[in-house]
């Protein structure tokens, strides 16, 4: 799984029969060490996570694997909601609750 | 398989009921010889790894080929903790001076 | 899908089970004019139509095809070469 | 699949119970005139068919698992023939 941040969120009115009703998100990716990457990608929310968020997002067919995302077309997912990342006694994010 | 080096870990309470109980590393991709690369992945920890560890990770599909991870929503798992990578081609081993490992 | 072109044969004696009594061969992918795509490239594929070295052919596979396609329990073949190109028609764009 | 040479072995004794009792090689993928052609990979060897030093044919992906008897293990890639010749 890679980190990535929330930065926004997918409105679309036409989607593939089984993408409709779920939350399509844009994450930023970020590095190992929490700093954003050029990078970003649309996913499929399906643990009600919000604009700042730092997320774990699975991609390829395991993306699929959620209880949400089976069997609908997508190969990414957010399936997770980080609250904290450590390196031995280093915090390198901690979840502010007044988000 | 790509050879990693666990560096750190990641807590998270409102995740995909599959992935409770398991315990997610940050891990950092790196060569045969122990040499950073460019990429990291988070995966769910199979052999009760810790940080530090020179760890084998199993990516894409083949992360859920575990008991562990078996139909959850993973793709990067440790398979394996490295005692010793030996290299019988001299040519190609740690050609960058002593592993970083 | 992919087209290439046969270069060598693969010989071996000690191989996974379900490997027994099939061709293996290196193949190069091409252009649809027959050059090659590059120096680096080659893949190793299993024969299905009895390809012969010179020749054309469409390779190509999925997870799960060889299991079907050779009827057997556990597959771990990949490249598959499905067909002999007689002739390709195409267009320059 | 793909040609590459055995350059390695991985030992490591704390591995996942699928793959127990399989070597772990380090591979540096060839072509067929010997040339390197990329970054050398593990591989995985179910069926103990190669030792360090020999030339392989290797699969990759969700077919490396289908090399394990179980047709269940988490690998990337698995040595599927032992090259005696190219010709």
């Amino acid at each position: 799984m890679q980190l990535g941040k929330i930065i926004g969120q997918v409105v679309s009115t036409r989607k593939e029969g089984k993408v409709q009703g779920l939350k399509i998100l844009v994450a930023r990716y970020l590095d190992e060490h929490l700093q954003e990457t050029g990078k970003t990608a649309a996913c499929v929310d399906t643990v009600q996570a919000g604009v700042g968020d730092v997320v774990l997002l699975c991609s390829s067919s395991s993306a699929r694997m959620t209880a949400m995302t089976q069997g609908v077309c997508t190969d990414n997912a957010v399936v997770g909601i980080v609250d904290t990342v450590s390196s031995g006694s280093k915090i390198l994010y901690q979840k502010s609750d007044n988000r | 398989m790509i050879f990693a080096k666990v560096i750190g870990t990641v807590v998270s309470t409102s995740k995909d009921p599959n992935l409770e109980g398991k315990k997610l590393l940050l891990c950092k991709e790196v060569d045969h010889t122990g040499k950073p690369l460019n990429s990291y992945h988070v995966a769910v920890d199979a052999v009760q790894a810790g940080e530090g560890n020179f760890v084998l990770i199993s990516y894409g599909s083949s992360a859920r080929m575990t008991e562990l991870t078996k139909n959850a929503p993973i793709d990067a798992v440790i398979m394996a903790i490295i005692d010793e990578v030996q290299i019988t081609d001299p040519a190609k081993s740690a050609k960058k001076g002593t592993s970083e490992v | 899908m992919f087209l290439a072109r046969v270069k060598k044969k693969v010989v071996a004696t000690e191989k996974h089970p379900a490997y027994h009594g099939k061709r293996l061969f290196v193949v190069k992918p091409v252009y649809p004019d027959g050059r090659e795509k590059g120096t680096d490239n080659e893949w190793i594929a299993v024969d299905y139509v009895g390809a012969g070295i010179g020749d054309i052919v469409v390779c190509g596979g999925a997870p799960g095809v060889a299991k079907e396609v050779f009827d057997l329990e556990l597959a771990p073949i990949r490249t598959l070469i499905m067909a002999i190109v007689d002739h390709v028609d195409y267009r320059d764009i | 699949m793909k040609l590459g040479k055995v350059i390695g072995v991985v030992w490591a004794t704390k591995k996942v119970p699928q793959i127990h009792g399989c070597r772990l090689y380090v591979v540096q993928p060839i072509l067929e005139n010997g040339q390197d052609s990329g970054q050398p990979l593990v591989v995985a060897d179910p069926k103990n068919i190669a030792a360090p030093g020999d030339r392989i044919v290797f699969v990759t992906n969700t077919d490396a698992a289908q090399a394990f008897d179980t047709g269940f293990a988490p690998v990337n890639a698995s040595v599927v023939e032992l090259v005696d010749d190219i010709a």
